[in-house]
């Protein structure tokens, strides 16, 4: 096994046959054991047939991206071996429920599960799942248990499942080809956990915890893959939580909607995909121009159009980044992890509020859905929103948008002074919410004066342009800079944005453990960019790369309309699978053998 | 509506809403809608800071400057959505849309058909001049087959729309028709609609001086009549009867309108209040974390 | 006069009262006498009643931009005088309606015009038509009857508005301020005009115009200023052109129809500006993925939002580059002039069909509204398309696209073969046309095999990634490079793109002419940008400055993103109004004034 | 519809067609649906390459791919727009869009409005499975209150759109309403709807296995029944009883029908035959360019 103390456990078959739930209902079994796991899910633009797979990578360490070679492949039908047996580790197993055909090479290293002894086909899932839990060494019946209790809405189907999983984790028991084969699959025990269970939660879902959590109250959506299980996370949660959840008809009114509650004062948050986001792009403007703070999550899939709308892709940053007509500052964040997307949608919720315009939120199919075990969040402390009333004392991020303007607005001497654009030295106006008292609050797309009317006084105009580009300046002060790893004198810097953070990392470890000195520069923010915060790093190192999951090298393009310095190094991914660890170790490989190559021809 | 019922501010006076000048041309049909919102508003004794006011862009949609009251001017075509995501944030507020025929039926058709369906608690105001007029007298939805713009020299390519037709159809909660030209009538009906709980939509006759030379005031006024007690706004099938029949008798007034569920009872959230001024309730959230 | 051949007249007064007929009347009487005209118009987003103006620039010279002095202004009103008496020339002067109050400086140089006995208020605009052609040195009654002709369709006015010229004509000929004092503002003699008159065009006209001689057939739009023009121009041919010309429901309608009418093989446009192109933007996504030929005009207007409708702005740059999510090849034009909009709108027709994708032509309000006297194109010899029987030989711009593809596709074997998206070394396949014959052309939105039929297969979808982006290589080998003018080594370059070149070409005349070596480079393509086409222009220069009309120097950043380098120095106008000579001029003596400043503290 | 008139191609048969592995569930309605049309093309006489099929994005919107014909599968909701241009440029196209219920009446409402008033020729076969398919069963525009999803929890907050009352109510040329589970039935009303000359609306009603517990494929045969000669389609008062009558009892058929002048009428630039394939009047065009 490349790595003892991980193992990578993959179940694959038609989707409908139920893999996602049993995929899932082990994973939160050996998160509760105290195991970190990491589960990826790879499915098609259906909803029955069609080849569909589940990843779970089990460790005693913090992982942070899914692992490409398989240890225990759970093969619900034939087509599962077809596919995914060429990326079986050396010592792993499969699984196969009945009796595909198989060739020579895997005949020993498989164990046919009699599905049809063990309870019949509609259960083969969790007849899989009751041998795997044998093999993995798990306490007998305990899965049973964790089975039945994630079933209790059905409870026909909960007593029949966790009968399934007993009898089928018996049987293999039983069987030689466990007992003696399968040690090498066997998980070691779970690693203490702290004060807190730990949680298994995806991007998508950590996104919504950190909206709500900053104080966000109102979400207005069109259902569009892989944005849904934000808006789905929101909805299940927004009765508890005190927040208005609405499907509107397209999402232009989905934008606008959201703009209007809150200009009214809910803090509002839309989360869409690349064609979604592509119908807001009026409404982001909207936004900057009448100075209504707004969160705006776009959740990547490959394009152009329609695309490989279940994959994932990161194509839509310079589109993200330009989306809107006319000028306005703006700010993107792109969250590496489950965590960052929590944190970074916190942090955009409250600059959005602290700049009154449109922040972004970048994610992907990948991170969207990836889910992971992680401790939970401490949210006691952590500051929420109050539209009307400034961002609270202490809230991070603190900067120019808080102090003390350097030419504060005029104090208002009567109700019919509040003038919601007043200028100022930030850029960022006195904010009252209509309704709230005697003051009117009025604001307008066309240009307009300092109290929201419209206007074609072209020195007005001037300085209402020269106003709003000012915040880019309170944006620029707390800009979240680039993460650094590895050497810092580095022989090969990785550089990367959003999702590839993992990948990145684990390949920087496997290069420097295999005495590459490397280094890694991962972007979390990718606007605005502040040169001093990364340029250091881009020259002290003796080779750069950029690793990005498109085809044209878009950040690498950005740094440069930045800085002035080429990364002419690209290590680009566009065929809708995320980056891995072992993909970036291969093509660096690859890399070198082809330079290792050119350099012995002459 | 809302607001109006726990009034403790001082009367509400004509003057309390202001005198502007105006970017229209003299003789505008937007000028008797002005005024009879404002009348309406006295009527209702609703206060500039209790209402807020949604419009598009256009013409019409510059209506709302031209009063002091809240005020989000945002996309041609878009009124609908900002207003009903705004009176979601904060059902207290009196809201109130004022837009042209080209932005609430033509860019804004779709936001249309999901203001009734969602029976959000507003009240539309389009003012149909059957023209876009700010951008000089192409067609609009509600153009009648004969009318020879520039852009369509053969008359428009589509039949006319009939937003009160489709409004009755759809069960809308609350279906008038207004005149610009009768400023009292028009006044009563913007405040019953205001009034009125759910979507309602008044939609206002408008003479366009400069681009439609069919529809002019006199030729509305030849045409108009005001329904009386005989007409019961609650007969669906009587109220079609009225819209659909010819167009040389235009009926003035409430055509239609039920009583159905408004959209903000639809949300658990919201029986507490608005959602303005609310804070996380961070126990709760520890809770829901710990159960991922 | 600070310029002996040229005189610049400008018309002042409320919208409604007739400025703009009344100009255009005698610009085209001006251009059919053999003068060389520009006229722009002013105005405000309303219908009557705000202050509008009109400016003819007549010359014997050919005209490439506005002027700011005025030589005789002809105001209706007495705001007219307000607003623009401080740009009168030295010896400028005023014709007035009525009696306005002058302030002293002004009396001597102004003529009171009685309107009431010349014909009365109704009338007051082709009143002072009639005097200013008596200043203008016009022969008497030739205007009168070119305003009898223009006004034909409606034969009461025009009787009395020819009337009106005719007793003001005479009534100023008697007038003792004419005889001697308008002595400055007499116009020379037009120069001969070669075999064909010249005609009095728009850039929106000439779009038009460039469109149709290319072989457009098809148009949706929904109006909005400043694109409007465009479009109306089409409905105005339609008939007697053959084209079909539909207002539609919305913009997201408009370049979705464009899109099917182009599939099916008639060559389609879409015209609008910011925020109509904003909802646009999905669309051009699609277009890229079906690679479905579409040519998208942006005439910019002041941004975010509504903005300023009737002014210009050069905001939209980057937007338009990177519209549509997912990544995809295109090319932005960007004409500088009237006879550019017409040849590089041809140019966009053809390589939208060779490159089977979206093209730009990105112009602005200034330029799209601006009216010149231009020789008329030559149409004979101009090579059309024919969609699906591939561009006509000799068509320019040839390259690689025509040129026999590296890999060529496999020939058919049978009607059932054909794929609509095969791949090929150019990126483009083969094209026919649904219902042209027996083969089906299949084209979808989502990822699709060669035959156009959806899939989720990845090796698919890397390739036809590639092959999408291999097309950027023919549109690379047929840009326009930017133009150069002026000094080959300057001290002082300047840079610009689209509506800003008659101004700059006229400031870098004026530079040189008082003796400071001046260069200009402007760019009526902006993307793909070939470096070698315009680096060496950067590095020979002492000094670069990049004039825009934006507030963030967009084209500066992209020079810098595709090269490197950077260009520090800007000059920028974002107040809604055109960029000038005079301007230039001024900024750039303001800027040295400064640095002489700063020089003379330590 | 077009094409039928001139044809000189052999025997049309139902292989032509050819037969495809879909990505549908097992049970779906959009099997029943597919295969109607298939009948319907082979009961025309319309031959794969005369056609042309435009869908948007959803289950249904996947149905053109398992036929043969040419087709343009577009972006989710707009269908409709990209027909219009494609039937504008080529009249003589057979177009049919097929998409499913939130396709057309939900992102495309605006279109579905827009359709109706150019009565372009062309037909609409709306998929309506009463709920979002691809996107894992979020309330549709045709969801009725009572249905509870995963996104909706306690039902839609809309009242359901009612396609066919809308439809009628505008004039709309031809409105229909067809039933999965009974292909020969539908088959002939797709020939119909393709026959006739204008917008053809034909409302399918399509069980959904995976996501619509309540509209099931018994549920819709308890309560369909076939309209006969005792209803006539050109009464519009007729039709909307029907079509507003109790959910009990749901007519299948043609519920209206008129005949009014199609769009390609209204373009002069039409009437010497379609678009494609001319080349450009250059007299005309110098004479244009000499007269600015
Ligand atoms: C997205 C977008 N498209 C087009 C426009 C241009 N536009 C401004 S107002 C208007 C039409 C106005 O017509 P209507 O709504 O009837 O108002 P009216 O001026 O007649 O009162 C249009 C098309 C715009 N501002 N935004
Ligand atoms: C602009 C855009 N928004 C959202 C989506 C996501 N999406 C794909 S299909 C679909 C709904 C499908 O419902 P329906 O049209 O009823 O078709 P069905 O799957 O039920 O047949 C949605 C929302 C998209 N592809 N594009
Ligand atoms: S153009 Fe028409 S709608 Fe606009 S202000 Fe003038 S009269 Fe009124
Ligand atoms: S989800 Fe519903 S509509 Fe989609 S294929 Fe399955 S049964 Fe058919
Ligand atoms: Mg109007
Ligand atoms: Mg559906």
């Amino acid at each position: 096994m490349s790595n003892p103390t991980t193992r990578n456990l993959v179940i694959g078959g038609a989707a409908g046959q139920g893999l996602g739930s049993a995929g899932h209902l082990l994973a939160r079994h050996l998160v509760r054991l105290g195991h970190q796991v990491l589960v990826t899910q790879s499915y098609q633009s259906r909803i029955r047939g069609g080849h569909n797979s589940i990843a779970l990578r089990v460790s005693q360490r913090t992982l942070s991206a899914p692992q490409e070679r398989i240890d225990l492949l759970l093969a619900l039908d034939q087509e599962t071996i077809a596919l995914h047996a060429g990326d079986l580790a050396p010592e792993g197993r499969i699984l196969a429920a009945g009796s595909p055909s198989l060739p020579d090479e895997l005949r020993s290293r498989t164990l046919r599960v009699p599905i049809s002894d063990l309870g019949g086909k509609p259960l083969t899932n969790f007849i899989l799942l009751g041998v795997a839990a044998s093999c993995l060494g798990l306490e007998a019946s305990a899965l049973a248990s964790a089975a039945q209790a994630a079933l209790q809405k059905r409870p026909e189907l909960a007593q029949k499942a966790a009968g399934a999983v007993r009898a089928a984790q018996a049987w293999a028991n039983e069987q030689a080809g466990v007992r003696d084969g399968m040690g090498s699959v066997r998980l070691p025990a779970g690693t203490e956990q702290g004060q807190t269970r730990r949680v298994l939660m995806s991007g998508n879902q950590a996104i919504a915890l950190g909206a709500i959590s900053a104080g966000i109250r109102f979400c207005a959506f069109y259902p569009m893959t892989p944005a849904t299980s934000v808006n789905q996370t929101l909805v299940s949660l927004s009765e508890r939580c005190g927040l208005v959840v609405e499907q509107a008809e397209d999402e232009i009114a989905a934008i606008n909607m959201a703009i209007g509650a809150s200009f009214a004062g809910a803090p509002a948050l839309v989360a869409t995909s690349g064609g979604g986001f592509a119908l807001m792009t009026e409404g982001v403007s909207l936004a900057a121009m009448t100075e209504t703070p707004l969160v705006v999550v776009v959740a990547q899939r490959p394009g152009p159009a329609t695309g490989l709308p279940t994959r994932t892709e990161q194509a839509d940053l310079e589109f993200v980044l330009h989306a809107g007509h006319g000028e306005f500052p703006r700010a993107v964040f792109a969250p590496g992890s489950v965590e960052a997307c929590f944190h970074l949608t916190r942090r955009a919720c409250l600059l959005a509020e602290q700049s009154q315009g449109p922040v972004f939120v970048l994610t992907d199919q990948f991170l969207a859905d990836a889910h992971r075990a992680i401790e939970p969040f401490a949210t006691e402390a952590l500051p929420e929103l109050r539209p009307g009333s400034g961002v609270p004392e202490g809230a991070h991020p603190a900067g120019s948008f808080t102090a003390a303007p350097p030419s504060a607005p005029p104090a208002e001497t009567a109700p019919g002074d509040y003038r919601r654009h007043a200028f100022s030295g930030t850029g960022v106006s006195p904010r009252r919410l209509p309704g709230g008292g005697p003051e009117l609050v009025v604001t307008d797309s066309d240009e307009h004066t300092e109290a929201g009317h419209l206007t074609e006084d072209l020195t007005v105009r001037r300085q209402m342009v020269a106003k709003r580009l000012r915040k880019e300046r309170g944006l620029r002060e707390r800009i979240v800079p680039p993460e650094r790893y590895g050497d810092a004198r580095p022989e090969l810097l990785l550089v990367g944005w959003g999702s590839t953070r993992g990948a990145i990392l684990e390949a920087t470890d496997r290069l420097r453990a295999a005495g590459r000195p490397t280094g890694a520069l991962l972007f979390a923010q990718v606007w605005p960019l502040e040169p001093e915060s990364f340029a250091d790093a881009l020259s002290a190192a003796a080779a750069v790369i950029a690793i990005e999951g498109n085809a044209t090298g878009q950040l690498a393009r950005l740094i440069r309309r930045e800085t002035g310095c080429e990364i002419v190094r690209r290590l680009q991914r566009f065929d809708g699978l995320p980056i891995t660890r072992d993909y970036i170790l291969r093509a660096l490989g690859a890399e070198q053998a082809r330079s290792g190559a050119t350099k012995e021809k002459p | 509506m809302n607001a109006s019922g726990d009034r403790r501010d001082p009367e509400v006076r004509l003057e309390d809403f202001g005198d502007f000048e105006t970017a229209w041309c003299p003789g505008c049909g937007n000028f008797g809608i002005l005024a009879a919102v404002k009348r309406a508003l006295v009527e209702l004794q609703i206060a500039p800071h209790q209402l807020l006011f949604v419009s598009g862009i256009g013409q019409a949609a510059k209506s709302p400057h031209y009063l002091r009251a809240n005020l989000f001017n945002g996309l041609h075509g878009r009124a609908l959505p900002v207003a009903t995501g705004a009176k979601l944030a904060n059902p207290e507020l009196v809201v109130l849309v004022q837009s042209g025929d080209g932005c609430s039926y033509g860019e804004g058709g779709n936001h249309f058909l999901a203001a009734i369906r969602r029976n959000i608690d507003l009240t539309l105001l389009a003012h149909d001049n059957r023209v876009y007029g700010l951008t000089k007298g192409q067609a609009s939805p509600t153009s009648p087959r004969q009318m020879q713009t520039k852009a369509q020299p053969g008359g428009p390519t589509s039949e006319a729309f009939d937003p009160l037709a489709v409004a009755v159809t759809m069960h809308a909660s609350f279906v008038a028709r207004g005149f610009a030209g009768r400023q009292a009538h028009l006044a009563g009906l913007i405040a019953a609609a205001v009034r009125h709980r759910g979507f309602a939509l008044v939609d206002i006759l408008q003479p366009c001086v400069s681009y439609n030379r069919i529809h002019t005031h006199r030729w509305y006024e030849e045409r108009c009549y005001e329904l009386d007690g005989s007409h019961d706004p609650t007969d669906r099938d009587a109220a079609r009867a009225r819209i659909e029949s010819n167009q040389e008798r235009i009926p003035l007034g409430i055509l239609y309108r039920n009583e159905r569920p408004v959209l903000r009872e639809r949300f658990p959230a919201l029986q507490s209040g608005p959602l303005v001024g609310r804070s996380v309730d961070r126990a709760a959230l520890a809770e829901i974390v710990a159960g991922f």
